[in-house]
């Protein structure tokens, strides 16, 4: 099951890739993108299972916080036009 | 005994969260538009990785592993949320309509203007850029 | 499986050469100087793969010693791309604070542009 | 033992040392002019001393020598006397005094700008010269080769007009750039073959290399010492008239012509071998390359009007009758070569300070407008028609000696070509010297007497009386050209 | 229409655990992945997703410029240290057999250490990084 | 204070869990690592009740169950509405009163919202007290509309409705 | 759940390859910036999805944190600061593939010697260093990418490290600014 | 103690200078941190120079491993001389950059500066003393950041366009490079050179070493400006600050030359021949094209700098065109050069660069007549461009005598005539120089034309000095170069099949 599981998440993230490649917006592109960091934890939560070392799951985390960071700089960029810009309601 | 029930329903968990995977990419196709794709990845996102981690949890009985995949879990929920609350508020700033289905070139035309707009003063002595 | 081994050789170097190809191509083609670093990039993420397939047995498991295993990838190769791709974070940085004080020095980023500029200028004062 | 006053060693160092404090006294006086033209007289003195000193010694049989530095493995910056070497170290610190006097004049008669460039630039001229002449290997001599080519470069420039800097740059280019092309590579292969480049007498190259190879070596040693002026490198010395008479005079007389041909000379007599190259007839080509050379620059002479451009197409043909005389390659004919350039370097700086008194005096630089001057500048004109003697080689000059030797050379090598080369060019010499000397006397005077300034006309009846003195009294000249092919 | 309560809450609540997590991925690279760079850039990657959200200047007052300044040397100054420390133990350059009382404590301390330096040193740089581009002015 | 010491603690569980190696030397580092990290939250501002709402954590056991059911429920829903072949999608933007007026509490609002698939919270207005949301479907902004889920959040925050 | 893992393995391993290139492609063509930038970081994911295939699972944190965090948060500082777009400047075609093809040629030529996938008869494995049974016995470290990366090669993770110093003074250094000039 | 760790010393001690420049964030500071962790490095090359010379060549293992797991720094006749040639250079650049930061660097960024010098260094140090393939990598990528950084901090603003052409050319170079090592690697299971070495002969299809061959020697030209991979290295010495450009002129392009060489005669064989094409041959082919190709371009420049910086490419052709002689005395010559042309290359930059200081211009038709106003600097650029020429009694005639010897001994009178005759484009672009600064009217800057003080002319007259010492008395480098060449020739029967 775990075996399927994981090819199904692989064709899941085949057509996602193609929404990153056809947009048409930035939105569109960033929100698979951000589908294919979620898929490749669940890729990567499987493929431990399946090789009996499910212990590497820290990369999960890490994969994880990275794909929000990314994510967010991509964001914070439209929303305010620079990254360091402070929070808008003036913490 | 428990082994068996424990692969029956981690598996079931693990198929239907793969599902939701597979029909949340899809949606990411049919849907017209940013505002309803954004619908779409989350079926992926928060159903379909939320029931194959805890498939995975049902599949790898208790242990610290268990703890990992709840972290992770939890963290996803989490954070998922407010990265996709994130991007329709900035896709809204920047001009797309909602329920608006819009060709290519159309949102193409306007989303770029406005970052560029945003991001870099209009350049001069340029054919169409 | 006997019908996924070519396939599999096939991929492997070929998706490694191209990418090699893609990202050299678009370093020297593109004048934009970010585009050439995003160039750069997929140009060194081609040799993460040389190094590192290669270090893959099939059925082996990752180089962290487990008594439940006796397959491992070997340890080298990815010792070297730990440090292959820190190196290149570290040009990417430096590059892309190069491409910002372009911009703020020259107004622009498209390599094109700024050495026709500088063209322009030096004809002008042979003349 | 040898009669010498200072050890050989300190003869040789002291040699090199005094024109070098010299240079550096000439910049450190340029504020004062009376003085740095003192500091040029004394030391143009006193290494006149030293080189009679050194000559005392030589002529007795003293071989002084001495290693400046050690390069490398096989490879030093060494001086060692030989009789050659001593000929030219003896002409050029003669001459270098009589150019002194005569300098002074000319300079302060014309008004000269950058007078203190052009004594320190003179004085490390003679600091190379006397390197060279004293080298005792190749590569020494091609070390001060060089430096003599780079620290006359600011001579031929010093008027700084575009002209003159063409001229400067056609001077470098092609000095340095056939020295650099062709000298260097033939010492390297030298080098390559025999694995030394000390000059021994004899030569050392015998046995080591074929005759086919010899000459093209040869080939590179003659063209690469562009200073000699054999076609088709001679054109950077007619170029280089721009530069001040006394410039001229040390192109032409003192020093770089006499370098060029000093080594081809040097090179036949202790790298080849007279012997060896006589056995395998390496140098015979360069017998007919040098009588082109010396039949087609008289031409050039005949037709020239500028008087200055007539003396260095005769210098050019003068020169190659030393080339040739060493291409033929006979003891006889080296001796002759030898004495050529004695002889040639007094009459050529006759000449030149001659025709540098008309300038000054007269500002007269064509032939064409020279009519009558000899009754106007008896002294000067009388000196000229001594040094155009010697040129064509009549007695009672200088000139007469080497000539007399080269033919007979010629003739017993039974080489008839040269034989007809020196007697066609004789009549040549003859044709476009003799029109002037007929001019300047026959022709009526514009004008009354009136001489160029003392001390130049002190020159040049110094130098005048020496090409004479040299056919009276060819005794030193010639015991060294004994000495050096050893008969 | 604001959103930045949602995300100055969350990223405020996860700065601890990130950071923890950060440190808990340098302390086990001897078990499983991770290590000092990852650690570092992870731990990086936790104060950078900080300042985005709430701005650089807030970001700025929990890791100031001044010490970033000192720590991008530092870090490096402590691996090439302690391999030193090898050199005063009789040991060559980087050899840690010596630091602890047997060679395989050695080995862990050594490796700790230096894994420490290079998590101080990726740490601030890939900060003071972000920091240099974030607080930088379009021209 | 005390929150500091619960935001220690909360990070040692994290690091014991995470850990799964009990040397001395990895828990003695754990608890210092701890420590330190929650009083330099102290000192730096992200362990205040914004940032380690510690006293939350009782009522947010009771509510976290029913947003899985919820989430399931309208997955089911959007995932019909995916594969049917003609799409039948109305997405419509519009604005629905926001109940809980903590940050904390409109946070938990807005992302359990996002979380819901089939409804996004594109903005929020603390001045007017309404959010701003995108549904797919007529169902998905009844689902929203009908207020529940505020409720039960403000329930959370610990006020009544 | 009878599907194993050496079966499993190079399907992956190929279907992440094609994505891959797929991406890789795009990036090439997509002009707008921006875009390429969240391809990037897409692409830094499945490869380190990969990574963790091939059992590289410190490469794949690496790639992971490296390519699609840092380097993603770098691209758009820079793009803030510079222009989002890229020009459609004139076509360099031919040098640029040339170039790309001969290098192409070479690598391609070259690895045509060596042993096929996944197969363990490679001079890596054959002759090259121990470590996997050196590892615990000499450093006491499970983690052998570990003990190799900060012992055995330990010089090179200090090389390492002083590349990220040298790339962050750069960039310091680049930025400083006079601070008579008060802005910024 | 410290006898036994000097191969690694070397590399440390810039490495910690750098570091504690940084953490100094003092400028004087960072000077002094400089300038004694330069002394002490150069102490440390020349003590491993002796050590070498009297006891052969030095294996230091890091971490005490064997060289199958760890990293091997080996020090040998090759290496020796170039570490202290760096080091040496290390040390001027350094005194000469304490006067010309002053006006060249902002003081925000002095300390930085001096950081980057350091790194840089030790990057270079790194290269030259590692025995690992791998670990010169990251060492080249240490040199490369540091580099850039160097010369992007230049006053003109196309300082950040030659840094950035550059970072990218180094990048594709350093990764060329690394995919070449990767090939090695894959087909000999090691990195360090001497286990390549010994198991080369095993290899039966040797298809991937000779792409190896091919990668790496394109990565190391790229980085050494072998032409026509020379594109970035006119802007980055045009319009670095003046200290950069004399350290680098006189030693990253020098350090790449040795890393070819050890490459060309240690690993891969220069007598050998890939298909029809002759390693050595191809080589050459390109060294004479360097010659004379850049000698022509530096004709046609104005500005200074530049005309030095192409001049230094065709500099680098004699280099390799002495390694593709492949004998001894020409590789001496090519080692003799690399020596030689620092010291002249190094002298002619710093001069130029006081010029640039005093009279803020490097312009050839601005800079007419300087050699009035500031002859101290006037004379060490004249004596550096007689050297360039190779003028006898500089240091250039030397290492010329040597590449023309191999080429004769080599049976190649063409190719002596060559060498030479490329010389004479050196007397144009030279002589261009010395007309304009020696023998033209003194143009308005360089009448305005200010005193530099002693301390930016010292180490400029140093290197001066020096080229004329080594052209007088060339004993002790051509020792250096010979044993250099000897232990290249002697080690080059192990090459592939
Ligand atoms: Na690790
Ligand atoms: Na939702």
């Amino acid at each position: 099951m775990i075996a399927g599981a994981l090819l199904a998440v692989l064709v899941a993230v085949a057509l996602l890739v193609v929404r990153v490649l056809r947009g048409p917006t930035t939105f569109d592109r960033l929100l698979a993108a951000n589908s294919i960091g979620n898929a490749a934890i669940v890729l990567l939560a499987l493929f431990g299972f399946l090789t009996e070392r499910p212990e590497f799951l820290d990369l999960g985390l890490t994969y994880a916080l990275l794909n929000y960071v990314g994510t967010f700089a991509v964001l914070k960029f439209y929303r305010s036009g620079s990254l360091g810009a402070g929070a808008e309601d003036g913490t | 005994m428990i082994e068996i029930a424990r692969d029956i329903v981690g598996g079931l968990f693990l198929a239907a969260g793969a599902a939701f995977f597979l029909i949340g990419a899809i949606g990411m196709h049919r849907m017209p538009e940013l505002f309803s794709r954004i619908h779409a990845a989350s079926l992926a996102d928060t159903t379909g990785v939320g029931l194959i981690l805890i498939g995975l949890m049902i599949h790898g009985g208790f242990s610290l592993v268990t703890v990992k995949l709840v972290f992770l879990l939890m963290f996803m929920l989490f954070m998922g949320p407010v990265a996709t609350h994130a991007l329709a508020a900035a896709a809204l700033q920047a001009g797309l309509k909602p329920g608006s289905p819009t060709t290519r070139k159309q949102v193409a035309a306007r989303a770029t203007r406005k970052v560029a707009a945003h991001a870099a003063p209009p350049r001069k002595g340029r054919g169409k850029a | 499986m006997t019908l996924i081994d070519p396939l599999i050789a096939l991929a492997t170097r070929g998706v490694t050469i191209f990418l090699m190809v893609a990202g050299l191509y678009v370093v020297i083609a593109r004048g934009n100087m970010v585009k050439k670093l995003v160039g750069l990039s997929l140009f060194q993420s081609s040799v993460y793969l040389l190094f590192i397939l290669p270090g893959k047995i099939v059925g082996g498991t990752a180089p962290i010693i487990d008594p439940a295993f006796e397959v491992y990838a070997h340890p080298l190769p990815h010792v070297l791309i730990l440090t292959a791709i820190v190196v290149g974070i570290g040009t990417l940085a430096l590059g892309l604070a190069l491409v910002v004080r372009i911009r703020e020095a020259f107004g622009t980023i498209e390599e094109d542009e700024i050495l026709a500029r500088e063209d322009a200028v030096r004809v002008e004062r042979d003349e | 033992m040898t009669g010498m006053l200072l050890s050989g060693e300190a003869s040789l160092a002291l040699a090199l040392v005094i024109p070098a404090l010299a240079a550096l006294a000439i910049i450190a006086l340029a504020r004062h002019p009376n003085l740095r033209e003192a500091a040029t007289l004394v030391a143009a003195l006193a290494l006149f001393i030293v080189v009679v000193d050194l000559l005392t010694g030589v002529l007795a049989g003293a071989r002084p020598a001495l290693e400046l530095a050690h390069l490398a493995p096989g490879l030093s910056i060494a001086l060692h006397v030989d009789p050659l070497g001593m000929l030219f170290t003896a002409i050029a610190a003669t001459l270098w005094v009589a150019n002194s006097v005569y300098s002074i004049g000319y300079m302060r008669g014309n008004d000269e700008p950058r007078q203190t460039t052009f004594y320190a630039c003179f004085a490390i001229a003679i600091f190379a010269t006397m390197g060279l002449a004293l080298a005792g290997n190749l590569l020494t001599l091609f070390l001060f080769y060089e430096i003599l080519s780079l620290s006359t470069y600011p001579l031929v420039t010093l008027k700084r007009s575009r002209e003159a800097m063409r001229a400067g740059r056609i001077y470098l280019l092609t000095l340095i750039g056939a020295s650099m092309i062709l000298l260097l590579p033939a010492i390297i292969w030298t080098y390559a073959i025999s694995g030394t480049l000390d000059f021994a007498p004899g030569g050392f190259l015998a046995g080591r290399v074929g005759p086919e190879a010899m000459a093209v070596l040869l080939g590179l040693y003659v063209f690469g010492a562009a200073k000699a002026a054999v076609m088709p490198l001679h054109r950077w010395l007619p170029n280089a008239m721009v530069a001040p008479t006394p410039v001229s005079a040390l192109l032409h007389a003192v020093a770089v012509v006499k370098a060029g041909v000093f080594t081809i000379l040097k090179v036949v007599v202790s790298v080849f071998g007279i012997e060896t190259l006589q056995t395998t007839g390496s140098s015979a080509w360069l017998v007919y390359v040098a009588g082109f050379t010396i039949i087609a620059a008289s031409f050039v002479a005949l037709s020239a009007d500028d008087l200055k451009r007539r003396l260095a197409y005769s210098t050019v043909s003068q020169l190659s009758y030393i080339v040739m005389a060493a291409a033929l390659a006979t003891p006889l004919a080296v001796i002759g070569a030898a004495l050529h350039i004695a002889a040639h370097a007094v009459s050529k700086i006759t000449l030149f300070f001659a025709a540098g008194s008309v300038y000054t005096a007269e500002h007269v630089t064509k032939v064409s407008a020279m009519d009558g001057i000899g009754r106007r500048m008896p002294w000067t004109m009388a000196a000229f028609t001594i040094g155009a003697l010697s040129m064509i080689g009549l007695p009672p000059t200088a000139g007469f000696l080497g000539k007399w030797f080269m033919l007979g050379a010629a003739g017993g090598a039974a080489n008839w070509f040269a034989v007809g080369v020196i007697i066609v060019s004789t009549v040549l010499n003859a044709a476009y010297f003799l029109p002037i000397i007929f001019r300047a006397f026959m022709k009526p005077a514009n004008g009354p007497v009136r001489e160029a300034p003392l001390a130049m006309v002190v020159a040049l009846t110094a130098t005048a009386a020496g090409t004479i003195l040299l056919f009276l009294l060819p005794d030193i000249p010639l015991r060294l050209a004994r000495a050096m092919v050893g008969v | 229409m604001r959103l930045d309560v949602v995300l100055r809450v969350t990223t405020k609540f996860i700065l601890a655990p990130l950071l923890l997590f950060a440190l808990y991925v340098q302390f086990h690279g001897d078990y499983g992945p991770g290590g000092g760079f990852q650690a570092g850039v992870i731990a990086a990657a936790a104060i950078i997703l900080y300042g985005l959200i709430n701005g650089l200047a807030a970001a700025r007052r929990i890791v100031p410029d001044a010490v970033l300044e000192r720590l991008i040397p530092a870090g490096v100054l402590i691996y090439a240290l302690v391999g030193v420390a090898g050199m005063f133990t009789g040991e060559n350059f980087l050899g840690y057999n010596h630091l602890a009382h047997d060679a395989v404590h050695g080995q862990e301390w050594g490796v700790f250490l230096v894994e420490a330096g290079v998590f101080v040193t990726v740490f601030s740089s890939m900060v003071g990084i972000f920091y240099a581009f974030a607080g930088r002015r379009r021209a | 204070m005390l929150r500091t010491v619960s935001l220690a603690l909360f990070l040692f569980a994290f690091w014991l869990l995470l850990s799964g190696h009990y040397t001395l030397w990895l828990v003695g580092a754990g608890a210092i690592v701890s420590v330190v990290l929650a009083l330099a939250g102290r000192a730096l501002g992200f362990a205040d009740g914004e940032g380690h709402p510690v006293e939350r954590l009782p009522a947010g056991f009771g509510y976290w169950p029913w947003l899985a059911l919820e989430i399931i429920r309208s997955s089911l829903q959007v995932a019909r509405v995916v594969i049917d072949p003609r799409l039948p999608i109305a997405p419509r933007l519009f604005e629905v009163k926001c109940g809980p007026k903590t940050a904390v509490g409109i946070a938990t609002y807005a992302n359990s919202i996002t979380l819901t698939p089939g409804t996004v919270t594109v903005g929020i207005d603390r001045e007017r007290g309404v959010l701003s949301v995108h549904a797919l479907t007529a169902d998905g902004r009844k689902g929203v509309e009908e207020g529940e889920m505020d409720r039960r959040i403000q329930a959370f925050e610990g006020r009544s409705a | 759940m009878t599907i194993s893992a050496e079966f499993l393995e190079p399907i992956i391993t190929l279907v992440l390859l094609l994505l891959l290139a797929v991406i890789a492609f795009g990036i090439v063509r997509v002009r707008g910036l921006f875009a390429v930038v969240i391809m990037l970081g897409a692409y830094s994911f499945l490869m380190a999805t990969l990574f963790i295939v091939l059992d590289a699972v410190d490469v794949a944190m690496t790639e992971a944190s490296v390519g699609a965090g840092i380097s993603t948060v770098l691209f758009l500082g820079a793009l803030y600061l510079t222009d989002v777009k890229e020009a459609t400047g004139r076509a360099r075609r031919l040098a640029p593939m040339l170039v790309a093809v001969v290098t192409a040629g070479v690598l391609i030529w070259g690895l045509s010697d060596l042993p096929e996938f996944g197969s363990a008869d490679q001079p890596i494995h054959t002759k090259g260093a121990d470590y996997l049974d050196r590892s615990i016995p000499e450093t006491g470290i499970q983690n052998v990418v570990s003990s190799v990366l900060a012992s055995y090669r330990g010089f090179d993770t200090l090389g390492e490290t002083a590349v990220v110093f040298t790339a962050a003074i750069g960039v310091l250094a680049l930025f400083a600014r006079r601070r008579s000039d008060g802005k910024g | 103690m410290i006898a036994a760790h000097l191969p690694v010393l070397v590399v440390l001690l810039p490495l910690f200078g750098g570091l504690l420049a940084a953490l100094s964030r003092h400028n004087e500071a960072a000077f002094w941190i400089a300038l004694v962790a330069s002394i002490a490095t150069l102490a440390a090359a020349a003590a491993l120079a002796g050590q070498v010379m009297a006891g052969g060549p030095i294996s230091y293992r890091i971490g005490g491993w064997d060289p199958a797991l760890g990293i091997e720094y080996r020090i040998d006749a090759v290496s020796a001389p170039i570490l202290l040639l760096v080091a040496a250079m290390g040390v001027a650049a350094i005194v000469y950059a304490r006067r010309s930061v002053t006006v060249e660097i902002i003081p925000e960024r002095v300390a930085w500066y001096y950081t980057m010098m350091l790194i840089c260094l030790a990057g270079l140090l790194g290269m030259a003393a590692s025995g690992d393939a791998f670990n010169i990598f990251v060492f080249l990528e240490i040199s490369s950041l540091s580099t850039y950084t160097l010369i992007a901090l230049g006053r003109d603003r196309r300082a950040l366009l030659a840094a950035y052409q550059y970072l990218i050319v180094g990048t594709i170079g350093a990764t060329f490079y690394v995919i070449g090592v990767g090939l090695l690697y894959l087909s000999t299971g090691t990195l360090n050179f001497g286990l390549i070495v010994e198991r080369l002969p095993e290899i039966t299809s040797p298809r991937a070493l000779i792409a190896a061959e091919a990668f790496i020697v394109v990565g190391i030209a790229l980085k050494l400006a072998l032409f026509p991979l020379h594109a970035w290295l006119p802007n980055a010495y045009a319009y670095a600050p003046s200290s950069a450009t004399a350290l680098l002129a006189s030693t990253a392009t020098k350090v790449a030359v040795y890393l070819l060489a050890r490459y060309l005669f240690a690993v891969f064989g220069i007598q050998r021949s890939v298909g029809p094409i002759s390693v050595a041959d191809a080589l050459m082919a390109l060294s004479l094209l360097a010659m004379f190709a850049a000698s022509l371009a530096a004709i046609f420049q104005n500005d200074i700098k530049r005309l030095l910086a192409f001049s230094s490419v065709a500099q680098i052709g004699y280099i390799t065109l002495g390694l593709a002689i492949a004998n001894e005395a020409g590789v001496t010559g090519a080692f003799l050069h690399i020596m030689n042309h620092a010291l002249m290359k190094g002298a002619a930059f710093m001069a130029i660069g006081a010029i640039l200081i005093s009279a803020g211009s490097s312009k050839l038709d601005e800079l007419a007549g300087i050699g009035r106003t500031m002859p101290v600097a006037a004379g060490a650029l004249t004596v550096a461009g007689l050297a360039l020429i190779g003028v006898p009694g500089t240091s250039g005639f030397v290492s010329k005598w040597y590449l023309v010897l191999g080429a004769i001994e080599a049976g190649r009178l063409w190719l002596a005539i060559l060498i030479v005759a490329s010389s004479v484009l050196a007397v144009l672009y030279v002589g261009r120089i010395l007309e304009v600064i020696w023998f033209r009217e003194p143009a308005k800057r360089s009448l305005e034309a200010q005193a530099v003080p002693l301390s930016l002319l010292a180490p400029t007259l140093v290197l001066a000095a020096l080229t004329i010492w080594f052209g007088l008395d060339a004993g002790f480098p051509v020792e250096l170069a010979s044993s250099a060449a000897k232990a290249l020739l002697g080690v080059s029967k192990g090459a592939l099949p």
